[in-house]
C-alpha cells in the first residue's frame, strides 16, 4: 500500500513539473527571433541602470535597437538614481541613468573617474515636461505664476478662491473649497525636477530634493506616479506629474506663467529649455547644465525634468564598448528621441546639443 | 529474521532468537535529518537578524539628510512602528468580530450546502495577492467610501479619529484599514472554523442536552474550547497586518507623523509602506536606513508574536 | 410569556413559541421596512442598513415578548452571524468580480505567450516571461520548504515531543509565521548582497524570500496531519517489530498524506501572490529569463502587475487587472489541486 | 517461552508507576492480569515487549527475561524484541491505508521486506485462518481494513501480529471494545492460540479471566498515588476460589472500590 500510495503522490508532482518544463522549454512568443528586419550586427548582453525617471524611455530605447540588432539584449534597471550611480560606480552597470548630475559632493564623481580611468562622459537624453494637474469643479482651465503655484505646494494657499489664484484666472468660477496638493510620498526625479523649478520661482523655502520635503504640513501623497492618478480623483486635489500620464489620464493641466505668457506643458515647449539653460560641466566630458527654471523666453516650458546617461570613455571589453557605444548613439539620435517622443512622451533633444552629445558618445572605445 | 512460510510452526522450537537487532542505523539517520531541518530554522532566524544587521546597522547613523526629514533613526522609526501597530489594530477591531462570526457561520449555523462553497471561497480569498487589494481599495473602494469620509467627519467629530478636514478622495487609513480587514479576515476565519469545527461533539451534545439554545452551546462548549486557538488565530492576522507592504503603499496617501486621525490626507505611514516606498529610487545610504527599519520591524514582530505565544501559554496552563 | 431558565424550568414541554415560519414574516416587514427608507430618500445603502436593522432588533424582540430571554439572545446571535457573514461577503464578492469583469477582458492567447521585450506604447505584450518566473520562483520555494518544513513536523511530532529543543522550534515557527514579508525579501536582498555583490536581484533570490514565508505553514500544516495519525497506529506499527523511522515513512507519512499535500499546495497557493518580497530579491524584467542562479532580474507576476500599474496607463491598468485575473486563476487551480489530492489520498474507511 | 520478572519497577520520569514485580509466565498458557483501574497492570504488559520506551522518560528497573535473555541487557534492539513479542491493543486499529491483505502482511510491508506473492498469499491465508477470520473476508481482502465491523477488525489485528510470527502475544483489554458476540469469538480465538503461543491478557472483565487463563496476576494500589504492585500471582482456578491475600478476595468478591 504504502509504495503505492507514495508512489501515486509522485505521479501527479512529475506531471506538473513535466508540463512546466515543457512550457518553459519554448520561449515567450514575441521573443523568438524573426531574423528578417534586423539588419545590426551588435550582438551580446549589456546591463545598466539608474532612475526610474527614464524608465519608459528607456523601454522605447531598449526596443528600438534590440529590433534593429536582434542578437543584442539591452537591459535597463530602473533602480533609481542613487542606486545606478552606485551600479556604475562599482562596475556593475556599464552604464547608468540619473536624474541628477554625478558631482563630487559625495566623492562619488572621483570613484567614477577610478573605475573609468577616465572623466566619466555624463550627457543629457531625457527631457521630460512636467504637468501640474488639477481637478476642480466646473474649473476646465487654470494659469498660474510660479509663485502661486509654490505657495499652494507649500500649504500657504489653502482656498481655491484664494486672490492670487483668482488675479491670473480672472474668468474662472473658483469655488470655496480647500485645496489639496498632491505630491509623491516615494524619492523620485520628478519631484527633484520639480522642487528646483519651485524653489526656483520662489517663495519655497525648502532645498530642492527627489523627496517631499517633511515640514510641510497639509498635502496628500501618493506612491508613483500612479499614486498620484489615483489621489487626482478628488475634488478640490492639484498635483504633478509626467505630461504623459496627465495626458494618458484625460487630467486637465495648469498653464504656467513664463515671462508675461502662460505655457501649457508640452514636449515642443520643453525641448528648448536645455539651450536656455547654463552649463555646469566639470570636464570636457561632462555636459551636465543648470537648467533655466526662470527664464523668461516665449514658448519655453520651463517645468522639465532633465536627466542624464552615465558612460565611461573607454570599456576594457571591446564587444561591451561597442554595444554601450551603439546603445547610446542610437538613443541620442534623431530616430531614437523621436521614439522615446512617441512612446513616452518625452522632449526630443535640441538637435545642437544632441549632435555635441553624439560626438562624446562617438568616441567610446 | 526471514519470513517463514508457516506462520503457524511452533514458536518454541526457535529458542535460539537474536534479540540484539543489527542496530538502527535508519532511525539515527532518519532522526539525524529532522533534526537537522528543525535545526535550520533557528539558523534561518538567525540569519534574518544577521544578515539585516550587517547591511541595516549602518542605517542607524548616516547623515541626517536619509532621514526622510525627521533628522534621527529614532525620529523617523517612532512615529512609523506607531503607525505600523496602529493601522493593525484598526484592521483588528474591523476583522475579529466578522472572522468569528463567519467561522461560526460555516462550523454551526450555515446548512451544509452553503457552508462547504462559502468555506472554499473564503480560503480562496487568503491568496487573493496583495497587489489586487492594493489596486481595489485605491481605485474602486477609496473613491466609493468619500461620502463616508465626510460623514464621519461631520457627526463624529468628536472623536480624535474623525475630527478633522476629510479626504477627497478616500485615500485613508480608514480605507486602507477596511481592505487590511478583508484581507487578513481568511485567514483568521480558516483558522477558527477549524477549531470550532474540533469542538468534541461531546461537549456540544452535553450542552444540548442540557436544555441549552445554540448560542448557549457555542458560548459554553465551543468558545472555551476554542479559545487558545482563536488567539493565536488573531495573532497571526495581527503578524499580517503588520508586515502588509503594498496595499498600503498604494492606498494611503501617508506621511511620517503620530496621529490618530484616520480620515485626512496625511495618514502615519507604516514601515513596510516606507519600505516599499524608498526601495524603488534611492542609494546606499538611504537603503541600509530602510534595511535598518526593516530590521526594527522584523524585531517588533518578533516581539509582539512571542508575547501572544506567551499569553497562549499562560491561558493554557490555568 | 414564561420567564424561565435552566435552574427552575417547570415539567411542561411545551411553552409559547413563536409561529412557525417567524423569521419569514419578520424579514418581509423588514423588507418593507427597508422600501419604506428608500422611498423616503436614503439611497440603497441606508434603506438595507435600516432593513436589517429592522430585522435584528425585530427578531429577537418578538421572541423576547413571546418566547423568554434566553431564546431572544439566540436569535440575536444566530442574526448576527448571518448579518456578518452577508456583510463581509459583500466586499469578497465585489473585488472577485472586479478582478474577473476586468481581467477576462485582457486575457488573450497572445497576453498569455507574449513577454514585454521590447514592448513600447500600444503593442501587444504579456505575461508569460512572469508566469514563467513565478512558477519558477515558487518552484524553488517549495523546494526549499517542503522537505525542511515536513521533516520539521515530523521531528516536533514524532520525535521532539515537548523536549527543549522542540519548545524552542515550536516557538521559533510561530515567529516565523509572522515575518513580514517585506523582511523576508529584504533579507533576502541583504544576503545575496554579501554572497554575490550589490544590488544582486535573481530568481533564486526570490525563491530564498519566499520559502522563508513558506516553511512556516508548511510545518504547521504537516503538524497538524500528523497530530491526527492516531498513536494507536504507531504503536500497532512498533508492535510489529517495526523501526520507528520505517512507522513513520511507511505508514505515519503515507497515513497523512493527503492533509499533508493539501497543507503544501495551499501554502503554495499563499507565497504565490507575494508582491513585496519579489520586488525587493528579485527584481523587475521585461524579458523572459528561466534561469534562475543567473544575477539577472525575473519578472514574476505579482511583480507584472504591480510594475503595470505604476505605468499609470490604460494599458498598463488593463494589464494589471489581467494579470490578477491569471494569478487568481493560478491560486484557485493550486486551491482545486488540493482539494482533489485531499480526497484521493484520503484514508478509505468506507465499507 | 517462559517469560521470568524479576524485581521489576516502572518508573516515568520520576514517577514510579509499577513496584518491584516478579513472576513466572508459563510457556504456552494464558496469563490474565486483572486490577482496578490505574493500577499499572497495562504498564507492566506494555514493558514485556519495551512498548512503554514509546512514551518519553518512561523506564524500567529490575530484569525481565523470555527464554533466559534479557530482554533490556545491553544490544538489545527494542524492534527485535517486538517482533518476538507481539500487542494487541485495547481498540482495533488496522491500518487506515491498507487493505485486508496488506494488514495482515503489514510486520513485512512496513519493513520492506521483499516476499514472492505465494509466500505473501499463504501468510495472509494462515494468518486469516490463525484468527478465524478467513471465511469472513477471503472474498474481499483486497478492501479497506477500515470496512470490517469492531470485532472482525479485532480479530484482523490478531491476524497481524501473529502473522510475524512471535512467540508471545500481548494483548491489552482486547475486548473492552467489543460486544458479547464478537468478544466470545476472540476468547475461543485466545483457547485456540494457546496451543501455539504463550499469551498475556490484561482485562478489566473478571470472568473473562476465569474463562479464558491459566494463571492470573492481581495487580492493586496501596494508596492512591503510591505505585501499583502484584498482589497475589496464582493458577486462575485458586485465585477465583480460595486467594491467598484478603485483598484479591475481596476484589474479586466485589467487595471493593
Amino acid at each position: 500500500m504504502n509504495t503505492t500510495s507514495l508512489r501515486r503522490a509522485l505521479v501527479p508532482g512529475i506531471t506538473a513539473a513535466t508540463l512546466a518544463l515543457a512550457i518553459s522549454a519554448c520561449g515567450a512568443a514575441n521573443e523568438e527571433p524573426s531574423g528578417s528586419d534586423g539588419e545590426g550586427t551588435l550582438s551580446g548582453t549589456i546591463k545598466g541602470g539608474g532612475a526610474s525617471s527614464q524608465e519608459k524611455g528607456q523601454a522605447a530605447w531598449v526596443a528600438g535597437i534590440q529590433d534593429a540588432n536582434p542578437d543584442l539584449s539591452v537591459v535597463y534597471e530602473p533602480v533609481g538614481s542613487g542606486s545606478g550611480r552606485e551600479g556604475f560606480i562599482t562596475g556593475g552597470y556599464l552604464f547608468a541613468g540619473t536624474d541628477s548630475a554625478l558631482n563630487d559632493d559625495e566623492g562619488e564623481l572621483t570613484k567614477a573617474k577610478e573605475q573609468c580611468g577616465a572623466d566619466p562622459i555624463q550627457v543629457p537624453a531625457y527631457v521630460s515636461p512636467i504637468a501640474v494637474v488639477f481637478n476642480v469643479e466646473g474649473v476646465d482651465e487654470l494659469n498660474l505664476d510660479p509663485k502661486t503655484l509654490a505657495g499652494i505646494f507649500s500649504g500657504k494657499i489653502t482656498k481655491w478662491n484664494d486672490p492670487a489664484i483668482a488675479a491670473t484666472n480672472p474668468d474662472a468660477k473658483l469655488p470655496d473649497s480647500a485645496i489639496t496638493p498632491v505630491h509623491r510620498s516615494d524619492d523620485s526625479g520628478t519631484q527633484e525636477n520639480f522642487t528646483e523649478y519651485l524653489a526656483a520661482a520662489g517663495g519655497w523655502a525648502e532645498e530642492p530634493s527627489g523627496e517631499w520635503p517633511a515640514s510641510i504640513k497639509g498635502g496628500e501623497g501618493g506612491d508613483g506616479t500612479a499614486g498620484v492618478v489615483t489621489a487626482m480623483q478628488g475634488a478640490g486635489y492639484i498635483g504633478f506629474m509626467d505630461e504623459s500620464a496627465a495626458r494618458e489620464n484625460d487630467l486637465a493641466t495648469v498653464k504656467v506663467q513664463v515671462g508675461e505668457e502662460f505655457v501649457a506643458p508640452s514636449a515642443e515647449a520643453a525641448s528648448k529649455i536645455l539651450a536656455a539653460s547654463k552649463s555646469v560641466g566639470t570636464s570636457d566630458n561632462d555636459m551636465a547644465v543648470e537648467v533655466a527654471r526662470t527664464t523668461t523666453e516665449a514658448g519655453v516650458y520651463p517645468v522639465v525634468l532633465v536627466s542624464y546617461l552615465l558612460a565611461c570613455p573607454t570599456y576594457e571589453n571591446a564587444e561591451d564598448a561597442a554595444n554601450v557605444k551603439g546603445y547610446l548613439e542610437y538613443i541620442l539620435s534623431e530616430e531614437g528621441q523621436e521614439t522615446a517622443s512617441e512612446d513616452a512622451g518625452s522632449a526630443p533633444l535640441d538637435r545642437e546639443i544632441a549632435d555635441k552629445a553624439l560626438e562624446l558618445v562617438g568616441a567610446i572605445k | 529474521m526471514t519470513v517463514a512460510a508457516d506462520p503457524g510452526a511452533d514458536p518454541g522450537v526457535d529458542t535460539k532468537s537474536e534479540l540484539s537487532g543489527r542496530g538502527s542505523m535508519g532511525d539515527v539517520v532518519f532522526r539525524g535529518i529532522a533534526v537537522i531541518a528543525a535545526t535550520l530554522i533557528m539558523v534561518a532566524l538567525a540569519a534574518v537578524f544577521i544578515f539585516l544587521g550587517i547591511e541595516g546597522i549602518p542605517g542607524f547613523s548616516v547623515d541626517e539628510q536619509h532621514y526622510a526629514g525627521q533628522g534621527s533613526f529614532l525620529g523617523l522609526v517612532v512615529p512609523l512602528l506607531y503607525a505600523t501597530m496602529y493601522a493593525a489594530v484598526l484592521a483588528l477591531i474591523v476583522a475579529v468580530p466578522f472572522s468569528v462570526a463567519i467561522a461560526l457561520f460555516i462550523s454551526h449555523y450555515a446548512p451544509r450546502r452553503i457552508a462547504t462553497p462559502v468555506a472554499y471561497v473564503i480560503d480562496l480569498l487568503a491568496a487573493v495577492p496583495s497587489v489586487v487589494f492594493g489596486l481595489w481599495g485605491a481605485v474602486v473602494l477609496g473613491p466609493y467610501l468619500v461620502p463616508t469620509h465626510a460623514w464621519l467627519s461631520e457627526n463624529l467629530a468628536w472623536l480624535p479619529f474623525f475630527d478633522g478636514q476629510p479626504s477627497g478622495n478616500g485615500r485613508t487609513l480608514f480605507t486602507a484599514s477596511i481592505v487590511l480587514a478583508v484581507m487578513i479576515l481568511p485567514i483568521i476565519t480558516s483558522i477558527c472554523r477549524e477549531v470550532f469545527a474540533q469542538t468534541p461533539r461531546l461537549h456540544e451534545e452535553a450542552a444540548l442536552a442540557l436544555g441549552a439554545t445554540r448560542w448557549e452551546m457555542v458560548r459554553y462548549a465551543v468558545f472555551p474550547y476554542a479559545r487558545s486557538g482563536m488567539v493565536s488565530a488573531v495573532m497571526l492576522g495581527l503578524g499580517r497586518a503588520l508586515g502588509e507592504t503594498m496595499a498600503i503603499a498604494m492606498i494611503v496617501s501617508p506621511k511620517v507623523l503620530i496621529s490618530l486621525f484616520i480620515i485626512g490626507t496625511n495618514n502615519p505611514e507604516t514601515i513596510a509602506a516606507h519600505i516599499a516606498q524608498g526601495y524603488k529610487e534611492s542609494t546606499p545610504d538611504r537603503l541600509s536606513v530602510l534595511i535598518a527599519t526593516g530590521l526594527v520591524l522584523f524585531a517588533f514582530t518578533f516581539l509582539v508574536n512571542a508575547l501572544a505565544r506567551w499569553i497562549v501559554a499562560r491561558g493554557r496552563a490555568k | 410569556m414564561s420567564n424561565t431558565d435552566l435552574s427552575n424550568e417547570e415539567t411542561k414541554l411545551s411553552h409559547a413559541t413563536l409561529p412557525r415560519g417567524a423569521q419569514w414574516l419578520v424579514g418581509v416587514a423588514a423588507v418593507a421596512l427597508g422600501g419604506l427608507a428608500l422611498v423616503l430618500g436614503m439611497g440603497i445603502v441606508g434603506a438595507a442598513v435600516i432593513g436589517l436593522l429592522g430585522f435584528l432588533i425585530g427578531y429577537p424582540l418578538w421572541a423576547l415578548l413571546v418566547e423568554n430571554r434566553r431564546s431572544a439572545t439566540d436569535k440575536l446571535v444566530t442574526g448576527l452571524v448571518w448579518t456578518a457573514f452577508a456583510v463581509a461577503v459583500i466586499p469578497l464578492i465585489w473585488l472577485v468580480y472586479t478582478v474577473v469583469s476586468r481581467g477576462a477582458a485582457t486575457l488573450s492567447p497572445e497576453f498569455l505567450t507574449y513577454s514585454m521585450r521590447s514592448v513600447t506604447g500600444d503593442e501587444q505584450g504579456g505575461l508569460y516571461h512572469a508566469l514563467m518566473g513565478t512558477l519558477i520562483v515558487t518552484g524553488i520555494a517549495a523546494v526549499i520548504s517542503i522537505p525542511i518544513g515536513i521533516m520539521t513536523a515530523i521531528y516536533l511530532i514524532e520525535y521532539g515531543k515537548g523536549n527543549r529543543l522542540a519548545k524552542t522550534i515550536t516557538f521559533l515557527v510561530d515567529v516565523m509565521t509572522g515575518i513580514p514579508s517585506i523582511v523576508a525579501g529584504l533579507f533576502a536582498f541583504a544576503l545575496f548582497t554579501l554572497l554575490v555583490g550589490p544590488g544582486t536581484r535573481f530568481g533564486f533570490g526570490g525563491g530564498v524570500a519566499l520559502s522563508l514565508l513558506m516553511i512556516p505553514t508548511v510545518v504547521r500544516s504537516t503538524e497538524e496531519m500528523l497530530k491526527l495519525v492516531p498513536d494507536d497506529l504507531r504503536e500497532a506499527a512498533y508492535a510489529l517489530g517495526v523501526p520507528k523511522w520505517r512507522t513513520i515513512t511507511k505508514m505515519v507519512l503515507p497515513t497523512a498524506i493527503g492533509g499533508i499535500v493539501t497543507g503544501v499546495v495551499l501554502s503554495i497557493s499563499r507565497v504565490i501572490g507575494e508582491t513585496a518580497p519579489l520586488l525587493v530579491a528579485s527584481g523587475f524584467n521585461p524579458n523572459l529569463n528561466t534561469s534562475p542562479f543567473e544575477d539577472s532580474p525575473m519578472m514574476t507576476v505579482p511583480v507584472f502587475i504591480y510594475t503595470q500599474l505604476s505605468e499609470a496607463t490604460a494599458k498598463g491598468v488593463e494589464y494589471a487587472w489581467g494579470g490578477a485575473l491569471v494569478l487568481f486563476i493560478l491560486v484557485m487551480v493550486l486551491n482545486l489541486i488540493a482539494r482533489i489530492v485531499g480526497t484521493i489520498f484520503a484514508p478509505k474507511t468506507g465499507r | 517461552m517462559s517469560i521470568q520478572v524479576k524485581d521489576t519497577s516502572i518508573f516515568y520520569g520520576d514517577f514510579k508507576a509499577v513496584e518491584d514485580v516478579t513472576m513466572s509466565i508459563k510457556p504456552k498458557s494464558v496469563t490474565a492480569f486483572i486490577g482496578p483501574s490505574g493500577c499499572g497492570k497495562s504498564t507492566f504488559l506494555r514493558t514485556l515487549n519495551r512498548m512503554h520506551e514509546v512514551i518519553p522518560g518512561a523506564y524500567v528497573e529490575g530484569k525481565i527475561s523470555i527464554h533466559g535473555q534479557d530482554i533490556y541487557g545491553p544490544n538489545v534492539d527494542p524492534v527485535a524484541v517486538r517482533r518476538k513479542v507481539g500487542m494487541v491493543f485495547q481498540r482495533p486499529n488496522p491500518f487506515p491505508t491498507m487493505s485486508i491483505y496488506d494488514n495482515v502482511l503489514a510486520g513485512n510491508k512496513l519493513n520492506s521486506k521483499r516476499i514472492k506473492k505465494s509466500e505473501a498469499d499463504s501468510i495472509v491465508e494462515s494468518a486469516l485462518r490463525g484468527a478465524n477470520l478467513w471465511n469472513e473476508v477471503k472474498d474481499r481482502l483486497s478492501k479497506p481494513g477500515m470496512g470490517l465491523s469492531g470485532g472482525q477488525q479485532q480479530r484482523l489485528c490478531i491476524a497481524r501480529a501473529i502473522a510475524v510470527q512471535p512467540e508471545v502475544l500481548l494483548m491489552d483489554e482486547p475486548c473492552s471494545a467489543l460486544d458479547p458476540i464478537s468478544t466470545a469469538a476472540i476468547e475461543d480465538l485466545i483457547h485456540e492460540l494457546k496451543s501455539d503461543y504463550t499469551i498475556v491478557i490484561v482485562t478489566h472483565n473478571m470472568q473473562q479471566a476465569a474463562r479464558v487463563s491459566d494463571d492470573t496476576g492481581f495487580f492493586n494500589l496501596k494508596a492512591a498515588g503510591q505505585p501499583g504492585h502484584l498482589v497475589e500471582f496464582n493458577p486462575t482456578k485458586q485465585m477465583f476460589t480460595k486467594p491467598d491475600n484478603p485483598d484479591t478476595e475481596a476484589y474479586i468478591s466485589g467487595r471493593f472500590g
